[in-house]
């Protein structure tokens, strides 16, 4: 079971924070295309990865008990 | 490296207490960067903004900036605060204070900073308009990630 | 121009006071200088400062110097004090505060005001070492006249 | 009558912050050199001079009743 959490206008648009996913072993693209269709996320192609609080490569694999976000372009400061 | 030096806060920040963590009995000069709340952007009037954390990446990516900052100018110290939640105009989000011993590393570090925070830190802006609200990013403002800047290290 | 933004003091220097004389709702940056006291320069130790100030004319140059930055850098506004008298190891001496709506304008802006603030502005400092005393000028630390450049404006 | 202001080092090598002059009309380089002589002042001859709180040229005129400041090399900030 892999961990999602959304920020931002990803939270908005899903209507929610943290989603539970039960795949294991999957690349990071990967699993960016599931959460597309899954959840109707055009943006999703503009949006950083970051697992277990790493940026990640989009061919960086996930698996089970890792914690993915997804980082929609940032504008703190 | 000092924990507290990167914090992600919600209550007002203490200008203060951020310039305190950086005072050193070798620095000369000490240099602050405020980021507030303003009210006019590009014509249109904020009322209040909203600001999302993905807080313990904030904090690493803070410290990793801090880290970054302390190997390009040697004897440099940093300290950055960034406020989340509710803000209303003029209100701080960012406080950055560098110390060192001469003032050009001082500027030069604090600038390269929020330049970084605004590259890599996981925080959100959500404008809230006199005439509707707006999750920020590269399309309202500069793009986020020149050149993919976020400088992935594999481990 | 508000006079009460160019001080010469005597007391402590309150940096969030200097901060809120600049703090406006059209402001998004604030970037400050703090000019500290510093124990070790080029091998020798600081027991203390003696800041004298020639005051009158000091604070007129430090208000010319705030008509400078708001011509050269738009939008932006400036207050600096700086304090005179008895200071130790990582006291302030001077503190700039500038603000703007963008923040390339308030480094900027702020750099420009302590350098000139070294150039112009009669204010002397008397380092106390461990092992003598010397009034600071030329002969120890860059010329303080580069080009002549106190800018002797003709009535 | 002239009124002469001394800081830092002039004032320490003078033992003198005010020194009211008995001249009138003359230029702020016919003033140096007179305090010169005087007070035994050669580093007077890199110092900054200002009339009435205002940076001067050696050719200015000083005249009764002007307040001249002899301003060593800065060091403030």
């Amino acid at each position: 079971m892999i961990t999602v959490l959304l920020f931002a206008e990803l939270q908005e648009a899903t209507g929610r924070e943290r989603i539970e996913v039960e795949v294991n072993d999957m690349s990071v693209s990967e699993l960016k295309d599931w959460m597309k269709r899954k959840y109707s996320l055009p943006q999703i192609d503009r949006v950083m990865t970051a697992v277990n609080e790493e940026y990640a490569l989009p061919t960086d694999r996930v698996k089970s008990g890792d914690v993915v976000a997804f980082i929609p372009p940032v504008s703190g400061g | 490296m000092d924990k507290k030096l990167f914090e992600i806060v919600e209550d007002p920040i203490q200008m203060e207490e951020v310039i305190e963590k950086v005072t050193r009995r070798e620095a000369g000069a000490i240099t602050t960067f405020l980021g507030t709340v303003r009210e006019w952007t590009n014509g249109r009037k904020t009322i209040y903004l909203e600001y999302q954390a993905y807080k313990p990446m904030a904090i690493k990516m803070l410290a990793q900036i801090g880290e970054e900052v302390e190997g390009k100018w040697k004897d440099t110290k940093i300290a950055i605060t960034h406020r989340i939640g509710h803000l209303h105009i003029s209100d701080i989000a960012v406080a950055i204070a560098v110390s060192s011993p001469h003032r050009k590393a001082a500027y030069e570090a604090n600038e390269y900073a929020i330049e970084r925070i605004k590259q890599i830190v996981p925080i959100w802006k959500k404008e809230h308009w006199e005439d509707g609200e707006t999750w920020i990013g590269d399309q309202l403002e500069k793009i986020s990630y020149p050149n993919g800047s976020p400088n992935i290290e594999r481990g």
